[in-house]
């Protein structure tokens, strides 16, 4: 296993005097797949949103390949090469798939911002072969002509993980990435997953469902009221009394 | 010490004005996600419905002036004098505020059916569409006011009795000089009144539990399910009414004529977003505020070391706020900022 | 609407037209026919009629003046081709005028929204000149749209007849050689105001004005000061309001302790009525300062503005370019067929419109010709009488005409619902002529450059 | 505007036959009385500034309630231009654009912190700041409700520096190297710049640029977690589409060299948001559709008496045509608010996405064979907001 690339050090985060993260210690080492587990409310999402900049923690600080991410911009901390594959996709509903996907590759070809309005995107030979390449990856090149707002929702995540894969990202955060689909979709999307393990990226994993979590992980954190109770390879992990109480319960 | 009283009795009838108009308009934003650009043509219908109602009961005799020849010229001697005498006369001079008995049902009728026949359409409707449509309904309505009534501005006295100053610096202890117009008096209390009793409605009844849970967070609201349609028909009604009756207390005050709304639509916007989108107390304090700042901005203390500031004042408090504050005074989020 | 007769284009510009466009085939040829003809724009030689524009407000405030003033336009031009009773044209001397059209031709006209907006009324103005090939254009309620409409006119080579216009500036600073006004201007209104001012209130009052924040309102203001300082009178304050303030409350307040005994309200329309009707509200009539009544003049006062003021006009001074109550001839046959034909009396603006229209046309007789150089030399100086206002003088220098002017007051007891206005005094025209030169500005020339 | 799919050949197309069809103008609109020099040049200046304003509203969805704020900054400048330097266009037209695009900086700027009805809010804050201010205390720049206008005593130091400086006796006129810029060389001139604009609208939706305002539009967070910065995306649209506004007003002033307050009014910018809803927000020649209605509405309806009327139906009989002139005159002549508002509710209510999408139902309505298709789902998005 490679040097540790994500930090996340006594992160503090609280709503309104509720506490959602307290003092949260997370190590994530480069290339490999972590997720955090956790029952509903642990304070998963709020974790996520802290590292990508969506929320700023009350205390503490995030560090990502030596770069300190707390107080950056959502922007700049996606050009260090964090992505992130929402709960619910956040993708661009009233446009086909392949802009969809173009969106994102100029994105990592062109930076934050750059004056491209002088441009034609009909010459962007080069980006559009990728795009269609990725969109072929996530299964969805037949369809990359339809509108992305008329998919269904297992579809529109894999166009989200395919518009984050695009940007070729150092870490890539996914939230419940299987959550409502039935098993045949999630099986699908645990394929897909498996094959961009091999790209070598690092990933950071929020899930819910057991069977995904133990087919993925390389490490394992768990996540309980706003708390790390627990962390280390998924068969500890699956073996940890603390987790069992906290949050496998009487299910094993 | 005494102007500064004074301007601040301007500045609180003003924002009396500013926060009726506003507030109607918010409960249509902020509940009912619509960009009614005719609110400022359900305020001037309002106030159209004063002048309905004194045309009506000074339906007259016309006591021709033989000495023209070239047409008729007359004086008129209204029917319910010859028929009452005082008591039609005391009816005549009571005319504004008595036509408050005609706006009530008429806006009713007129937000219902605008709500039926024209808004349910386009709650999903981009707001770009809802613009449009309810810009379009505007001019329609002041045409039509304008074809019937033409573009002058028609008076409305206040009832006799009302016509004068009160003394108001005698009751806080400033001396005689300072007089206020009791109408202006009324129109503050009556304001206060009706945002009263819109806020109890809010608060009080289940209609309004539903329409607060519906501006902080819509989907709740469609989510609970049952007949909402119904109660958003009855919120806009209700807008509607609010918007109708301030236009017909303030007449006295601005004789009426067709364009009144669109003198009045941008800046009843302006206080709404000042206000913050879906909070209705923050409309009210936003009109109150901006009534108040105009006030101290046009004394001549002021305007002599910003000439023109009075101009400018409202918008450029608009734009301080909303530059400070993201979403206005009081405003939630995810009501219309994106 | 098919009515295609180009007018006004020149070959050589077309030429060029042709050659910036890069498509002198995209230009119809049918431009091309008259472009030839005329030596002046919009030759009625041709057609066998003169057509006028009439550039009124048709919407916004002052839409019901706009009205006004396009009935009495129709009725002007019905008196020209001599149907209905002829109307002025019976008192109006000296005229050559006799009801069979001008100059043999027959008057027609087309009409236009000014929307009280310079940039609408110059593109309904352009329309009429362009399109509807109008000779002479005429209209307007407010000293903005008649200076952008004059200035238009000049370009255009087109004679501007000006309607309802009262600031200084139209024939002053920004006065135009294609551009007459028969209304008066706010220096007439302070200098006849003063005299019967200092009759009614005496020579020491102290006034305080609100006026009005453009550039009417500040060179009303100018006038009036000027003569009310000059009976001895001191000026406390004046404050500008914004145009469109609706609540006055705020200007009014200070008035009531400012020390004043005299509110001047350089306010017209809308504003007039809704400063005027606060003000009564806030009870500065009833006020007693100095000693004295507290008064407030309007300097300018219309019967439409009266009637949207309602009960708070009563008792008010002000000044009136002319009111349907006057006794003289040709006042009374204006009256009588206006309200023939409209079942109304004629408002100020009305009768201005009216007697505008009659000038042009007379000045055209005059010359024996359309083109305007000759027109406008017809007019320059001319003496006429019979229209309503006494002797009358159309000064050539600045295109201003000089008559008495009415000292009006609202009527406290009207014995009709047209009776609102009550005159007071008509101060005559020596009393308000002024030199000519003091506004500045330049007429331009004749001959216009096409 | 599913950009990606269609070839270069196709756009090229499509501006030759807009340049064709603008060019035209003075055939095809004489039949219904619209060819007369003035209106022309209305309808191309009035198509530059919705062209310009769908630059920033239709991509972006911003809307802004005080683009005529730049309209009137750009005749401002313009008139000035005149005044100091030279009658040539030109300089005049460069400092409208300039000084517009200054002024869109610092509005947008600070406008641009805001989004949704809390950013229009502030654009129509600025603009009516700017209005109120023309209109009184900055009149020694804008000469107030009269409108800043030419004068004989005029510098113009570049023209005195060529000629003698000498201007004849009347005012001079605008000009292009000598030819005169008002009739019909103003409005080719007009017309030329409007099909330039319309090509440079055009590359920018076609363009990575446009996407990514598209983008803006559709989902601003996605792109903000993709690594795009969107302030400088949205400030470069809403500098652009002030500087066509700028564009715009510069022209008013080079066909008629007079620029008043009241171009800056709130009703100015509420009329270029209705002309771009009207004709189809997010569509390429929409926004120029509706300009082009509105203004024909406010210049030709509008001009329409009982006089016309009569005429018109003249082939009726009289007693028909003594009841149809007075019905008809309500909704023309001094009426013609009337059919303008009811205009906008009929196409509105009918027709969301505008005449654009009313043009695209009727030809896949001929297309389908006479039957009715279900609205696609393309077509309705591009009117949203």
């Amino acid at each position: 296993m490679g040097d540790l690339v994500l930090h996340l050090e006594n992160i503090n985060k609280s709503f309104g005097g509720l506490s959602a993260l307290s003092d949260v210690n997370l190590h994530v080492e480069e290339g490999t797949t972590h997720a955090i587990i956790g029952p509903n409310g642990a304070g998963k999402s709020t974790l996520l949103n802290v590292c990508i900049g969506r929320l700023k923690p009350d205390t503490g600080a995030v560090t990502f390949g030596g770069e300190v991410l707390t107080g950056k911009q959502p922007h700049e901390i996606a050009q260090l090469g964090v992505a992130r594959v929402f709960q619910t996709p956040e993708i661009f509903q009233e446009m086909t798939l392949i802009e969809n996907v173009m969106i994102p590759a100029l994105s990592h070809r062109d930076g934050a911002f750059r004056l491209n309005a002088a441009e034609l995107l009909s010459r962007q030979g080069e980006l559009r072969d990728e795009a269609e390449h990725i969109l072929e990856d996530v299964g969805l090149k037949d369809m990359m002509r339809t509108e992305a707002g008329s998919l269904s929702r297992g579809d529109k995540r894999r166009l989200e993980l395919g518009m984050c894969l695009i940007l070729r990202p150092r870490l890539l955060l996914l939230d419940e990435p299987t959550a409502g689909m039935a098993r045949h979709d999630t099986n699908q999307t645990i394929e897909l997953l498996k094959k961009i393990k091999s790209r070598g990226m690092t990933k950071v994993i929020i899930e819910h469902d057991m069977h995904v979590v133990f087919s993925l992980a390389d490490k394992v954190s768990v996540l309980a009221r706003g708390q790390i109770i627990a962390g280390g390879d998924p068969q500890s992990v699956r073996e940890d009394p603390k987790v069992k109480e906290a949050y496998l319960g009487g299910a094993n | 010490m005494d102007a500064i009283f004074i301007q601040i009795l301007n500045g609180l009838d003003k924002g009396a004005a500013y926060a009726l108009i506003a507030l109607g308009l918010t409960l249509v934003f902020g509940t009912l996600g619509i960009v009614n650009f005719a609110h400022g043509a359900l305020f001037m219908l309002g106030a159209f419905c004063a002048v309905t109602f004194q045309k009506l009961v000074t339906i007259s005799v016309k006591v021709r002036d033989e000495g023209v020849t070239a047409f008729v010229a007359y004086k008129e001697q209204p029917y319910l004098e010859t028929w009452f005498g005082d008591t039609g006369r005391i009816i005549i001079d009571y005319s504004v505020p008595l036509s408050i008995l005609l706006a009530i049902p008429f806006m009713l009728l007129v937000g219902y059916v605008m709500e039926r026949g024209l808004i349910k359409h386009f709650y999903k409707r981009p707001h770009a569409e809802q613009i449009l449509v309810t810009f379009g309904l505007a001019i329609v309505i002041q045409e039509i006011i304008k074809a019937y009534f033409g573009a002058n501005p028609i008076p409305q006295p206040a009832p006799e009795i009302l016509a004068g100053s009160a003394n108001v610096g005698a009751w806080v202890g400033l001396g005689n000089n300072l007089v206020y117009p009791w109408w202006r008096l009324i129109y503050l209390c009556f304001s206060g009144l009706i945002i009263f009793s819109v806020f109890a409605f809010l608060q009080f009844t289940t209609y309004g539990m539903v329409v607060r849970a519906g501006m902080r967070d819509r989907e709740t609201v469609g989510l609970l399910g049952i007949n909402i349609e119904r109660r958003f028909t009855i919120v806009f009604a209700i807008a509607a009414v609010v918007a109708g009756v301030a236009g017909v207390m303030y007449t006295p005050i601005l004789p009426p004529d067709y364009h009144l709304g669109m003198d009045f639509l941008v800046l009843s916007f302006v206080v709404v977003v000042v206000g913050g989108m879906g909070s209705l107390g923050g409309a009210v304090l936003a009109g109150f505020l901006l009534g108040i700042v105009q006030s101290f901005a046009s004394m001549n203390e002021v305007k002599e070391i910003f000439p023109g500031i009075d101009q400018i004042i409202l918008y450029l408090v608009a734009v301080v706020i909303l530059l400070v504050l993201p979403r206005g005074l009081m405003g939630r989020a995810g009501v219309m900022d994106d | 609407m098919s009515d295609i007769k180009k007018s006004g284009v020149s070959r050589r510009g077309l030429l060029k037209a042709g050659a910036v466009g890069g498509l002198v085939a995209a230009t119809p040829s049918i431009f091309i026919k008259n472009a030839w003809a005329e030596e002046f724009r919009n030759n009625p030689e041709n057609s066998g009629e003169l057509k006028l524009g009439f550039n009124v407000p048709q919407s916004g405030p002052y839409a019901d003046e706009g009205a006004d003033e396009l009935r009495a336009y129709k009725l002007a031009v019905k008196h020209l081709n001599g149907e209905g009773d002829g109307g002025m044209l019976n008192t109006f001397k000296p005229s050559m005028l006799t009801g069979n059209g001008v100059l043999g031709k027959k008057v027609t006209y087309s009409t236009g929204d000014t929307q009280t907006k310079s940039d609408a009324a110059r593109a309904s103005a352009k329309r009429m000149i362009e399109k509807d090939g109008v000779l002479m254009v005429t209209g307007g309620s407010s000293s903005g749209v008649a200076v952008a409409v004059q200035s238009l006119c000049q370009e255009q080579g087109i004679i501007f007849m000006a309607g309802l216009t009262h600031s200084n500036d139209t024939t002053g600073k920004d006065k135009r050689r294609y551009g007459f006004r028969h209304f008066f201007n706010a220096y007439m209104s302070g200098a006849a105001l003063a005299p019967v001012l200092n009759k009614e209130y005496g020579s020491d009052r102290r006034a305080y004005h609100l006026t009005a924040d453009y550039t009417w309102g500040w060179t009303q203001e100018e006038s009036i000061k000027n003569s009310t300082e000059a009976l001895g009178w001191e000026t406390v304050n004046a404050v500008k309001t914004p145009v469109g303030a609706g609540d006055f409350s705020q200007y009014i307040t200070p008035v009531l302790n400012s020390g004043a005994d005299v509110l001047i309200l350089n306010h017209y329309g809308k504003d007039m009525i809704n400063s005027l009707s606060q003000a009564v509200q806030f009870g500065l009539r009833d006020k007693q300062v100095n000693g004295k009544n507290f008064e407030i003049v309007v300097p300018l006062f219309s019967r439409l503005m009266a009637q949207g003021a309602g009960d708070a006009i009563k008792g008010i001074l002000g000044t009136t370019n002319w009111n349907w109550s006057l006794q003289d001839e040709g006042s009374k046959a204006f009256v009588q067929s206006f309200g023939a034909e409209y079942g109304a009396p004629p408002s100020m603006a009305a009768h201005t419109c009216y007697v505008q229209t009659l000038l042009y046309a007379n000045a055209c007789e005059m010359a024996g010709t359309f083109y305007p150089p000759e027109v406008i030399k017809q007019l320059e100086g001319f003496n006429f009488d019979g229209m309503g206002n006494g002797p009358t003088l159309y000064r050539a220098e600045d295109h201003q005409c000089f008559k008495d002017v009415l000292v009006v007051r609202g009527n406290d007891n009207p014995s009709s619902q047209f009776d609102l206005l009550k005159v007071v005094d008509v101060t005559p025209r020596a009393q308000v002529e002024y030199d000519w030169t003091i506004f500045g500005g330049e007429l331009g020339p004749y001959e216009v450059k096409m | 505007m599913t950009n990606t799919k269609k070839p270069l050949l196709n756009d090229a197309f499509v501006v030759i036959i807009f340049a064709a069809a603008i060019l035209a103008m003075p055939i095809w609109l004489d039949p219904i009385g619209g060819n007369y020099p003035d209106l022309l040049q209305k309808f191309a200046i009035y198509g530059i500034f919705a062209i310009g304003f769908n630059i920033l509203f239709g991509l972006t969805g911003y809307l802004s309630f005080g683009h005529a704020a730049f309209l009137g900054v750009g005749s401002y400048a313009a008139v000035w231009s005149f005044k100091l330097l030279t009658m040539n266009v030109l300089p005049a037209v460069v400092f409208g654009v300039l000084f517009a695009g200054i002024l869109a900086a610092i509005i947008g700027f600070l406008s641009l912190r805001r989004t949704g009805i809390y950013f229009s809010i502030l654009t129509l804050a600025f603009a009516q700041m700017s209005y109120n201010l023309a209109y009184s205390v900055l009149t020694p720049i804008t000469n107030g409700e009269t409108g800043l206008q030419l004068a004989r005593s005029d510098p113009r130091i570049l023209d005195s520096l060529f000629s003698d400086g000498s201007v004849g006796a009347g005012l001079p006129s605008t000009d292009l190297f000598g030819e005169t810029m008002s009739g019909y060389p103003g409005f080719y001139f007009c017309a030329v710049l409007l099909i330039i604009c319309f090509y440079i609208s055009l590359r920018i939706f076609r363009s990575p640029f446009g996407l990514m305002l598209k983008g803006i539009k559709s989902n601003q967070n996605r792109m903000k977690y993709t690594g795009l910065n969107t302030r400088p995306y949205m400030l470069t649209a809403f500098i652009i589409s002030g500087m066509y506004a700028g564009l715009a007003g510069s022209l008013l002033a080079v066909t008629d060299p007079l620029a008043g307050a009241e171009r800056m009014q709130w009703t100015a910018s509420g009329e270029v948001v209705l002309m771009t809803i009207l004709g189809g927000a997010g569509t390429l020649v929409g926004p120029m559709l509706g300009a082009g209605l509105i203004k024909y509405f406010e210049n030709i309806f509008s001009s329409f008496d009982d006089n016309v009327l009569t005429q018109a139906f003249s082939f009726l009989p009289d007693s028909v045509v003594e009841f149809v002139v007075p019905v008809v005159g309500l909704f023309v002549g001094s009426g013609w608010h009337l059919t303008l508002g009811l205009l906008f509710m009929i196409i509105v209510i009918f027709l969301p996405g505008g005449l654009v999408e009313g043009f695209r139902r009727i030809v896949n309505y001929f297309r389908s064979g006479g039957k009715t298709k279900p609205q696609s789902v393309e077509a309705h998005n591009q009117a949203g907001e």
